[in-house]
C-alpha cells in the first residue's frame, strides 16, 4: 500500500472531488445536510519564534471559516479548519512530517507558516497541486502558483517605507537591520533598491533573534548613524535595539515591518525611545479600522486582546474562500480544480481590508502584486498600540518596480 | 541438542561462540525482524514510512554516537556538527550545479554518501585531540562549542547553506541512475526511500557490530572503563580516541547526508544543541553501549513526537482545540518532555534494559523470584 | 642475563620523594619481592617501570633496552605486564574480553578489517581466543568465563587480573599486592598460581606484598624500601632478621615466618 | 577609549547576569556532578513570575518573592524527579533535566501570552555618568547585586559545613551518607539555590526589553562560562561569566573593523572560541579541580 | 583487653545498650537473597569479630546496620535491626550516623579530589564541635596523614588511604564503629598499630564490629566472634573458643590441625573440607 492516488469521485451537487472533501458533514459545524471541505493548517504553536503571531493567526482563521459556514458554507459544503491543525515548531523537518501526516486528508492548506518551513514542502505542494495560504509576506510567494499571498510583500513594503522616509523625514542614509532569511533579507533587498533609486546611502546589518544578541546591530547603528533604520526583527529584538541605541545617543528614525511590532513594547523601558523614533509599516490596516472586513473580524472574535496577528490571519483567508467558491461553481473541487480556480481569480473581495484590485492571481506576478502599504506610529491609546499616519500609498520606487522575480533568493 | 529446550546453548567451537549471531534465538529474532521490516511498506501509509525512514537514518547516526560515547566513553555533544558536515557535503556534491547554492551535480548516492562520511571523519580526526586532553563534561561542553561555532559558519556561508530561514535542497538520492525519491512503476517515493534507508541501516549496523566485537571495540571499552589501565596493558590511548571520533563522525556524516533526503530540504538552523541532545537521548534511552539499543533509541525518539501527537486523541480529557490557555500542542510538547523523564526514571538502562529484563524473565520462567 | 635492570631511579612529587635512588636487577625466571611500609614507594616503582610515572633521574633497562620515557602502551608491547594494587579490570566486560584485551598487541588487524570481520580479523581473533582459553585453563577460570568481571568475587577478580597479565605473554610480570584482602584459602590458591607461573612459564616476576608469609616463602630475593630508599636487599632469611627492617616494617611482635626458607 | 570603556562596562553588566546563571549551574554540579539543563526554564519562569507579581506588590518585593517561589519550584522538581535518580548515571540525569526544561518552559510559555511582558523595574534604560562614560544604571545594579550574591554564597560555603558536604556528596554519595550527611537535603539545597539564582538572572535579562518566549536561550551563555571558569568552582563561574560578557561585548564592538570576515554576530560565538582555546591550555578551565587518578 | 568475657545474660532486656540484627533477611535487586535470617548482637563496650569467606554477606550485614542498603538496591525483607531495642532498619543513613553508628566502608572509598584534611573533616560532619580536637587526634595517630594533609587524597598510597579511611571513621567519635577489613593492604607494623588502636578506642568507650580477613588479628582482640557462610551464621562463640576451633584454625588462620603453618608449596596436596557445611 501507501501512496496517495485517490481517484476523482462525484461529490455533492455534481461537483467533482478527490482529496479532503466528503459528503458527510464536518464534525464540528453542526450542519448535517452539508458536505465538508477539510483544510489543513501548519503553524508555529508552541516553542518557535513566531508563536505570538501564529496563535492569533490560527484563531482568526478559525473564526473566519466559522463565519463562512454560518453564512451558508460554500456550495453545499462547510469548511473545516480545526481537524488538521499541526504544530511545526518553526522547524522545516517537523513541518514536512506533519504535512505528510495530513496531506492525504485535506484539500488545501489554510495556513503554512514560515518560509524555510514552507520551502521544505514546496515541491510537494507543486507536485500535488496543493493550494496553500502562506503565513509570511515574502516576495517569493508572488511567483509560486500554488501559494496565495495577500497584500504587499516585505520587499515592496520596505521600498515604500524608504520612499516615505525620504520624502517626509528627509532621510539621506538608510541601514537595514534584519534577521537573516526571506523575511529580513527580502525587506533589506527592497530597502536597498529604494535607497539606491533615491540616492541615499545604504548599508545592511544581519542580526539574530534574541535579546542578548543585538549588541552587533546596536554597535553598527550607533557608529554608522544612519538617518533611517529599516528594521525586520522580532519585537523584543526591536525593543532592545531601539532602546539601547537611543540610550547611546542615536537620534535617527526606525521603520519596522509588521512582525517587528508588539503592543507590549509600549510598556517596556524602551517605550519613550520607541514613541520618539519608531514607525511601523504595514500591508493592511490595523485591528480597529473601520471597514466591513475589520468589523466582521471583530464581531467574530469578540473577547480577544486586540492583536494584528488576527488581522493577518483573517485577511489571508479571503483568496482561498474566493477560489473555493469559484471551484464549486466550476463543479470541480479536486485539487487540480481548485488550482484551476485560482488561475481564474481576477480579484478577491477583501471586504475593504485591501485596496480594490488586490487579489489578482490570474495574470503575471508583476500584474498581480499589491504595491500599496501604510505607515503607522506608536500610540498608547490605540488598541494595537499604533495609529495611522499615512494611508495606503505606493511610493515612486515600488510603482516603477518590475516584479519579475523574488527580490531575494 | 534435540529436546534440550531451555538449556543454555552449547558451543562446539570458539568460532561458533564468536559468530555474529551466536545463539539460535538471536538468529530467529533477527530474521523475523528483517522480514517484518521488509513487509512494512506494504502495510502502512507513506507518511509513516517517511518517518520510519528518517528513524533508520537517525539510527545510523545514533550508532555512530554510541561508538564514541557508549563504547569509547567520550561524551560528545558535538554530533550535530558532524551531522551537518555530512549533510552539506552530500547536498553540495549532489546539488544542482546551476542552482542558487553550491552544487557539483554528482548525484550518485554511493559516491556522495561515502564522501560525506569521509569528510566528516576528517573533521572528527581534527577534533579528536581535544578528547585526548579533556574529560567527561568538559569534553561534552567543548564539543558543544563546536556545534555553536559550526552553526555560526553555516549561517554565514549562505552560498553553501542557503542561509538561515532559507535553507537548501538536500542530497539527491540517485542509485544507478534512478531517482529513488520519485515514484517508479511499482513503488512510491517514500516506499523506495524506506527500503533504501533500511538496507543502509542494516549495512552500517552490521559493520558497527563487527567493529565493536573486534580488538578495536574492546580497546574502546577499555579506554572508556579506565584509560590509565588500558594504556598499561598496551592500548594506545591517543590512537583509539582519535579512531573512535573518526568512526563516529563517519557514521554521523553518512547519517547527516541521508537525514534530509526524505525531507528534501534543510535549514542551517537544524544543526543546533537540540539535535545533539536528541542523539545523546537516543543513545541513553536505547541503552548506551549496544548497537540494537542505539537503533531502538533512534526509532523511539523519532517516533515520539508522532506518538505524542496521537496521544491526545485517545486521552478524552484533553481538548483537541488548537487554541486556548493550554492547547493540545502544549500538551504534546509537555508529553514529549514528560515521557522522556518518566521513561528514564523508570528504566535508567534504557530500552535495551527493558529488553534484557523481559528476556531474563522468560529465561528463568517459571522460577522468576 | 638480567631481564630488568633498574639504576638509581628517583621520583618526586612536588617535594615528596616517592622513590629515592633505587637500583635493582631481576634475573631470568627470578621472583623478586619488594616490601616496605605504606607509602614507601613500591607502587611508584611499578608505575615507573610501566611508564605511568616519569622519574626525574635514573635508568630502566628491559632486556637491555632503555624503556624510561616510553609511553605505557609501548612498554606493554615490549613485554612488561602487571597487576594492580586496586583491581583495575574493565568491570563491564566479561572475563574472556578482559583476557582478550591482554592480547591486544598480539593482534595486528585494523579498523577496516574489523568492520568486515573477514580474513585476517577473523583468523587472528580465533587464534588469540585459543590462547586466552589456555590462560583460562591454567588459572581455572572456566566457570566465570562469560560473566562481566564486575560481578565476580574479589578473589576471582584478582585472579582474572593475573590472567590478563599472563595473556600478554610478558617477559616480566609485576604483581602489586596479589593477595591483599584475600582469605587464607584464596591466598593459598594465588600462591600456587604464582609458583606455577614461575615453574611452568618461567616468567620473571617482581612482587610487592605485605603478607610476609607469602613473601618469605616464595621470593628468591627481597628488597626492602623505606621512604623511597632501599634499606636492604637479600634473601628472605637475611632480610627478616635485619634490625632496620624489623624496626621500619615488620615490627617487634613479628615472628619469623617461612619454615621452608 | 570611552568606546572601549563603555563596551567593557556593558560586558561586565551582562557578564554579571551570566555569572549568576553560571553559579546556578556550578552549585548543582558541585553537589550532583550533573549539569542541569532545567536552569533556562527556571530563569524564564522567574522572569515571568516577576512580571505578574511586580504589578501587584512592586518590583522590589516581587523579585525576592519570585526568587523564593522559583527556589521552591526547583525544590519540588528535585524532590519528584531527581531524588529517585540519586546514584544513577549522570548523563541520564542530565537528559532528564532536559525533559524537565521542556515541561517547565512550555507551561511557562502559556503564561507569557501574546504580548511581551514587562518586569516593571525602576531603572529602564536610564544612564548615569561614571568616570566620564555613560553607564546604564541597570548594568550597575546587576553588577553590584551579583557581587553581593557572590559574597554571600562564598561566606555561606566557607563558614558552613554544607560546602564540603556538597563536594563529598558529588564525589561519592555512599561515603557522604555514611558520614551522616543527608544527600537528599544537599540536593534539595543546591537545586533551590540554583533556582533562586536563575530567577534573579531572568529578571535582570528582562529589564532591558521584557520577557518573551525566547528569553531562556540566554541561559546557554552560562555553558562556556562554567567551562572557562572550571565546572566546580564558584569563583570560576563568576570569572567565566564576566569573561564571556566582556569578550562578547568587545568582540561585538571591534571585530567588525578588525576581522569582518568572521561574519556579523561572531561575537555571539566568540565565547565558545575562547573556551576552546583556554581548554587546550588548561583542561579543567581556569579554576576547576583536576580529576585525581592514580594506579 | 584480651581475655574472655562471656556474656552475662543471653537475652538481655531490650533497653540494654546493644546493636542487634534479629533474624535478618536481605535481598538485592529484588532477586538476590544474600542474608538468610542472620542474628547478631553487638553489646556496648565490646569488640565483636565477624569472619566469613568472600561473598558471605559480611559487608551486606554492615550495610544493614548503617542503613546503606538502599544505595545498593538492597532491602530488608524480614527481621529487623535494632539499636537499644528500637528498630532502625527503616531509618535514613544520616539519622543512623547521627545516632552514633558508623560504618567504615569497604575498599577505602577515599574522596580522591578532596585533600586529606577535607576527607577527615567530612568524617567529622556529625560532630562539628569537636572537629579541631579530633583532627589533632588523627594526626597524632597517623603522622603520615599529617605530612600529606594538603595533598589530594587520591594520590596517597594504598596503605595511606587505608589509614585515612579509618581516621575518617573515627572522626565522629562513634558509639558503634563498624570496620570493614581495616587491615587490608597495610604493612605488618601498621597492622599492629591498627590493632592497638582498636583496642584503645574500645577502652575509651567505642563498641567495635570488626570484619576481617586477617582472622588472627581480629580474634586476638575480640571478645566474641561470628562466622558467616553464604548468608547464615554458622558459628557464634567467644573469641577464645573460635581460636580453638579446628575449622577456624584451618580456614581462617591457615593453621594445620597440628598447629603449624601450611606451606604454600604443597597447597594442592591436601583437600579442604568444611565440616560445618555437612
Ligand atoms: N601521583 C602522585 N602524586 C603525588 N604523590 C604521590 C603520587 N603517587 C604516589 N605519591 C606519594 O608517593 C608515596 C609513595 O607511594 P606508593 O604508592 O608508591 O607507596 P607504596 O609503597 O605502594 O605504599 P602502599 O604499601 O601503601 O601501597 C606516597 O606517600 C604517596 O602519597
Ligand atoms: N549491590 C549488590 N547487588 C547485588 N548483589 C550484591 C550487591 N552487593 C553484594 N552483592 C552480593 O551479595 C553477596 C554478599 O556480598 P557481601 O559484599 O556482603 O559479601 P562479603 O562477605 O562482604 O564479601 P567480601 O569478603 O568479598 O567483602 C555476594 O554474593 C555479592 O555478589
Ligand atoms: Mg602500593
Ligand atoms: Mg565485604
Amino acid at each position: 500500500r501507501g501512496g496517495d492516488g485517490a481517484a476523482p469521485a462525484e461529490g455533492k451537487g455534481g461537483v467533482k472531488v478527490d482529496f479532503g472533501v466528503t459528503s458527510e458533514a464536518c464534525p464540528q459545524t453542526g450542519h448535517s445536510d452539508r458536505g465538508c471541505i477539510y483544510l489543513g493548517s501548519i503553524s508555529d504553536l508552541t516553542e518557535g519564534p513566531f508563536k505570538t503571531l501564529a496563535v492569533p493567526i490560527t484563531d482568526a482563521q478559525k473564526a473566519f471559516w466559522k463565519r463562512v459556514n454560518d453564512q451558508g458554507g460554500i456550495g453545499g459544503y462547510d469548511v473545516d479548519v480545526t481537524s488538521y491543525v499541526k504544530d511545526n515548531k518553526y522547524n522545516p523537518q517537523i513541518h514536512n512530517q506533519v504535512y505528510q501526516e495530513i496531506k492525504g486528508k485535506i484539500l488545501a492548506l489554510a495556513q503554512t507558516l514560515g518560509s524555510p518551513t514552507t520551502a521544505a514542502i514546496l515541491p510537494d505542494l507543486e507536485n500535488t497541486q496543493m493550494v496553500s495560504v502562506p503565513a509570511s509576506w515574502t516576495s517569493l510567494w508572488g511567483h509560486e502558483e500554488v501559494v496565495l499571498e495577500s497584500g504587499t510583500n516585505y520587499c515592496l513594503e520596505s521600498m515604500n517605507s524608504v520612499d516615505y522616509a525620504v520624502e517626509k523625514l528627509g532621510v539621506k542614509s538608510v541601514m537595514a537591520v534584519h534577521l537573516p532569511g526571506d523575511y529580513g533579507d527580502d525587506a533589506a533587498a527592497g530597502a536597498k533598491i529604494a535607497a539606491e533609486k533615491r540616492g541615499a546611502t545604504f548599508s545592511s546589518v544581519v542580526t539574530q533573534t534574541g535579546q542578548d544578541n543585538q549588541g552587533g546591530a546596536i554597535d553598527a547603528i550607533v557608529s554608522g548613524k544612519p538617518d533611517l533604520v529599516i528594521l525586520t526583527t522580532g519585537p523584543t529584538d526591536a525593543a532592545v535595539i531601539i532602546g539601547q541605541t537611543a540610550a547611546r545617543g542615536y537620534k535617527g528614525k526606525f521603520i519596522g515591518t509588521s512582525p517587528t511590532w508588539n503592543p507590549g513594547l509600549l510598556k517596556s523601558p524602551a517605550a519613550p525611545a520607541i514613541k520618539a523614533l519608531y514607525f511601523q509599516s504595514a500591508p493592511w490596516k490595523a485591528w480597529a479600522t473601520d471597514t466591513p472586513g475589520h468589523k466582521a473580524m471583530r464581531d467574530a472574535l469578540p473577547s480577544v486582546t486586540p492583536n494584528d496577528g488576527y488581522t493577518a490571519g483573517w485577511v489571508w483567508s479571503y483568496p482561498l474562500k474566493a477560489a473555493l467558491e469559484k471551484a464549486v461553481a466550476n463543479k470541480d473541487l479536486t485539487r487540480a480544480g481548485l488550482l484551476n480556480a485560482v488561475r481564474q481569480l481576477d480579484k478577491v473581495d477583501y471586504e475593504g481590508m485591501l485596496p480594490s484590485g488586490a487579489g489578482k492571481f490570474s495574470g503575471s506576478p508583476n500584474d498581480g502584486v499589491v504595491r500599496q502599504s501604510l505607515i503607522y506610529k506608536p500610540d498608547d491609546a490605540a488598541p494595537t498600540g499604533v495609529t495611522l499616519v499615512e494611508d495606503f500609498f505606493v511610493g515612486s520606487t515600488a510603482k516603477d518596480y518590475k516584479f519579475e522575480k523574488p527580490c531575494y533568493q | 541438542m534435540k529436546g534440550l529446550k531451555g538449556r543454555p546453548e552449547l558451543y562446539t567451537s570458539y568460532a561458533q561462540d564468536m559468530a555474529f549471531l551466536n545463539t539460535r534465538p538471536k538468529r530467529a529474532w533477527t530474521g523475523a525482524l528483517v522480514v517484518f521490516a521488509l513487509l512494512m511498506p506494504f502495510a502502512v501509509t507513506d507518511d509513516l514510512l517517511m518517518l520510519l525512514a528518517t528513524g533508520f537514518v537517525a539510527a545510523i547516526g545514533a550508532i555512530g554516537l554510541n561508538i564514541v560515547t557508549g563504547y569509547a566513553g567520550q561524551v560528545s555533544l558535538g554530533h550535530a556538527f558532524f551531522l551537518a558536515i555530512g549533510a552539506y557535503t552530500g547536498a553540495a556534491l549532489s546539488g544542482d550545479p546551476d542552482g542558487r547554492v553550491l552544487g557539483f551535480g554528482i548525484t550518485s548516492l554511493p559516491v556522495w554518501l561515502l564522501a560525506s562520511g569521509l569528510v566528516a571523519a576528517l573533521f572528527g580526526v581534527i577534533v579528536a585531540p581535544l578528547a585526548v586532553r579533556l574529560r567527561g563534561l568538559y569534553l561534552a561542553i567543548v564539543t558543544l562549542g563546536l556545534v555553536f561555532l559550526g552553526e555560526h559558519v553555516f549561517r554565514e556561508w549562505d552560498s553553501l547553506t542557503g542561509g538561515p530561514g532559507v535553507g537548501r535542497p538536500a542530497a539527491v538520492p540517485e542509485v544507478f541512475g534512478v531517482r529513488l525519491d520519485r515514484p517508479s512503476e511499482f513503488f512510491t517515493g517514500p516506499q523506495q526511500l524506506y527500503l533504501l534507508m533500511f538496507v543502509l541501516l542494516v549495512i552500517f549496523g552490521v559493520l558497527a557490530r563487527n567493529l565493536v566485537r573486534s580488538r578495536i571495540g574492546r580497546a574502546f571499552a577499555a579506554v572508556r572503563d579506565r584509560d590509565l589501565a588500558a594504556a598499561v596493558i598496551g592500548v594506545d590511548l591517543t590512537k583509539y580516541k582519535v579512531l573512535a571520533f573518526a568512526i563516529s563522525s563517519f557514521y554521523a556524516g553518512v547519517a547527516g547526508a541521508l537525514l534530509f533526503v526524505v525531507n528534501g530540504f534543510f535549514d542551517p538552523g537544524s544543526f543546533n544543541l537540540l539535535l545533539s541532545v536528541q542523539y545523546i537521548a537516543m543513545v541513553l534511552i536505547g541503552g548506551a553501549g549496544t548497537i540494537s539499543g542505539a537503533v531502538m533509541g533512534a526509532l523511539f525518539i523519532t517516533l515520539l513526537p508522532r506518538i505524542t501527537r496521537e496521544l491526545p486523541a485517545v486521552l478524552p480529557f484533553i481538548s483537541t482545540d488548537a487554541t486556548g490557555v493550554i492547547t493540545v500542542f502544549q500538551v504534546e510538547a509537555v508529553l514529549y518532555g514528560l515521557l522522556i523523564v518518566v521513561f528514564l526514571i523508570v528504566e535508567p538502562r534504557g530500552l535495551f534494559g527493558i529488553w534484557v529484563r523481559v528476556r531474563n524473565y522468560w529465561r528463568t520462567w517459571p522460577f522468576s523470584y | 642475563m638480567n631481564v630488568l635492570e633498574v639504576e638509581d631511579v628517583a621520583l618526586a612529587f612536588s617535594g615528596v620523594k616517592a622513590v629515592d635512588g633505587v637500583s635493582f636487577t631481576v634475573g631470568a625466571g627470578e621472583l623478586f619481592a619488594i616490601i616496605g611500609p605504606n607509602g614507601a614507594g613500591k607502587t611508584s616503582i611499578f608505575n615507573v617501570l610501566s611508564g605511568v610515572y616519569r622519574p626525574q633521574q635514573g635508568s630502566v633497562r628491559f632486556q637491555g633496552q632503555e624503556i624510561l620515557g616510553m609511553r605505557p602502551h609501548r612498554i606493554a608491547a615490549l613485554g612488561v605486564a602487571r597487576t594492580f594494587q586496586n583491581i583495575e579490570l574493565f568491570a563491564h566486560l566479561t572475563v574472556v574480553d578482559n583476557l582478550m584485551l591482554g592480547r591486544h598487541n598480539h593482534m595486528r588487524y585494523g579498523a577496516l578489517s574489523a568492520f568486515a570481520w573477514l580474513g585476517r580479523a577473523k583468523r587472528e581473533e580465533l587464534a588469540n581466543r585459543q590462547a586466552v582459553e589456555d590462560v583460562i585453563d591454567f588459572l581455572e577460570l572456566e566457570q566465570w568465563r562469560r560473566l562481566p568481571v564486575g560481578l565476580l568475587p574479589y578473589g576471582v577478580q584478582k585472579r582474572v587480573e593475573l590472567g590478563r597479565a599472563l595473556a600478554m605473554e610478558p617477559r616480566v610480570l609485576l604483581l602489586d599486592e596479589p593477595v591483599a584482602g584475600m582469605n587464607v584459602e584464596e591466598t593459598e590458591d594465588m600462591a600456587r598460581f604464582v609458583l606455577d607461573v614461575r615453574d611452568e612459564l618461567g616468567i620473571a616476576m617482581v612482587m610487592v606484598e605485605h603478607d610476609m608469609g607469602l613473601v618469605m616463602e616464595l621470593a628468591d630475593r627481597v628488597m626492602v624500601l623505606d621512604f623511597g630508599k632501599p634499606i636492604r636487599t637479600g634473601t628472605p632469611a637475611e632480610v627478616q632478621r635485619d634490625p632496620d627492617v624489623v624496626r621500619a616494617y615488620l615490627g617487634e611482635q613479628h615472628k619469623t615466618v617461612g619454615g621452608a626458607a | 577609549m570611552s568606546e572601549f570603556l563603555q563596551s567593557l562596562i556593558r560586558g561586565l553588566g551582562t557578564g554579571s547576569i551570566y555569572a549568576l546563571l553560571a553559579l546556578g549551574f556550578v552549585i548543582i554540579y558541585k553537589s550532583t556532578r550533573v549539569i542541569s539543563f532545567a536552569q533556562p526554564a527556571f530563569m524564564l519562569a522567574g522572569a515571568v513570575l516577576v512580571s505578574y507579581l511586580a504589578a501587584e506588590v512592586g518590583f522590589f518585593v516581587a523579585v525576592p518573592v519570585a526568587a523564593v517561589l522559583i527556589a521552591v519550584l526547583a525544590l519540588g522538581v528535585e524532590r519528584t524527579v531527581l531524588r529517585p535518580m540519586i546514584g544513577k548515571p549522570v548523563f541520564v540525569v542530565a537528559i532528564i533535566t532536559i525533559g524537565v526544561d521542556v515541561v517547565v518552559r512550555v507551561v511557562t510559555n502559556a503564561f507569557i501570552g501574546l504580548d511581551v511582558r514587562q518586569v516593571g523595574d525602576p531603572w529602564g534604560l536610564d544612564t548615569v555618568a561614571l568616570l566620564g562614560v555613560e553607564v546604564q544604571e541597570r548594568y550597575l545594579v546587576m553588577f553590584l547585586t551579583t557581587a553581593v550574591v557572590v559574597a554571600v554564597l562564598f561566606a555561606f560555603f566557607r563558614f558552613s559545613r554544607v560546602g564540603l558536604a556538597m563536594r563529598a556528596v558529588a564525589y561519592d554519595q555512599e561515603v557522604a551518607m555514611a558520614q551522616g550527611i543527608s544527600v537528599g537535603s544537599v540536593f534539595a539545597l543546591s537545586w533551590a539555590i540554583a533556582g533562586g539564582l536563575a530567577a534573579l538572572a531572568g529578571v535582570f535579562v528582562a529589564t532591558g526589553a521584557g520577557v518573551d518566549q525566547q528569553l531562556w536561550i540566554i541561559a546557554l551563555k552560562a555553558l562556556p562560562a562554567i567551562i572557562l571558569g572550571g565546572l566546580d568552582s564558584l569563583g570560576g563561574a563568576v570569572a567565566g561569566g564576566l569573561a564571556v560578557g566582556v569578550v562578547e561585548s568587545l568582540v561585538g564592538t571591534y571585530q567588525g573593523d578588525v576581522a569582518p570576515w568572521l561574519g556579523p554576530n561572531f561575537a555571539l560565538v566568540a565565547p565558545y572560541a575562547l573556551m576552546l582555546v583556554v581548554l587546550l591550555v588548561r583542561p579543567y578551565g581556569l579554576f576547576g579541580s583536576k580529576e585525581v587518578e592514580r594506579l | 583487653m584480651t581475655g574472655v568475657i562471656l556474656f552475662a545474660s543471653p537475652t538481655p532486656t531490650p533497653e540494654a545498650p546493644v546493636l542487634e540484627a534479629n533474624n535478618l533477611e536481605v535481598v538485592y535487586d529484588d532477586v538476590m537473597l544474600v542474608l538468610r535470617g542472620v542474628s547478631l548482637r553487638i553489646p556496648e563496650g565490646r569488640i565483636v569479630a565477624l569472619l566469613g569467606a568472600n561473598g558471605a554477606g559480611k559487608t551486606t550485614l554492615l550495610r544493614a546496620f548503617s542503613g546503606l542498603l538502599d544505595v545498593h538496591d538492597g532491602k530488608v525483607t524480614r527481621g529487623s535491626v535494632t539499636l537499644d531495642g528500637n528498630p532502625i532498619h527503616r531509618s535514613s543513613p544520616a539519622r543512623i550516623a547521627g545516632l552514633g553508628v558508623k560504618q567504615a566502608l569497604e575498599g577505602r572509598r577515599i574522596l580522591a579530589e578532596l585533600t586529606v584534611e577535607e576527607n577527615l573533616r567530612i568524617g567529622g560532619h556529625a560532630r562539628p564541635r569537636a572537629l579541631k580536637q579530633n583532627l589533632e587526634r588523627m594526626y597524632e595517630l597517623f603522622p603520615r596523614l599529617k605530612e600529606r594533609r594538603r595533598q589530594s587524597a587520591g594520590y596517597l598510597s594504598g596503605g595511606e588511604q587505608q589509614m585515612l579511611s579509618i581516621g575518617r571513621a573515627l572522626m565522629s567519635e562513634p558509639r558503634y564503629l563498624l570496620l570493614d577489613e581495616p587491615s587490608l593492604g597495610l604493612a605488618p607494623l601498621m597492622v599492629q598499630q591498627i590493632r592497638d588502636l582498636i583496642v584503645k578506642i574500645n577502652e575509651q568507650g567505642t563498641t567495635v564490629l570488626l570484619v576481617e580477613q586477617n582472622a588472627t588479628m581480629a580474634l586476638s582482640i575480640a571478645d566474641h566472634g561470628y562466622v558467616l557462610e553464604t548468608g547464615k551464621v554458622v558459628m557464634d562463640k567467644p573469641a577464645v573458643a573460635l581460636l580453638a576451633d579446628e575449622d577456624v584454625r584451618e580456614f581462617y588462620l591457615g593453621l594445620r590441625a597440628e598447629g603449624t603453618t601450611s606451606s604454600f608449596r604443597d597447597v594442592k596436596h591436601y583437600k579442604r573440607r568444611k565440616r560445618w557445611l555437612s
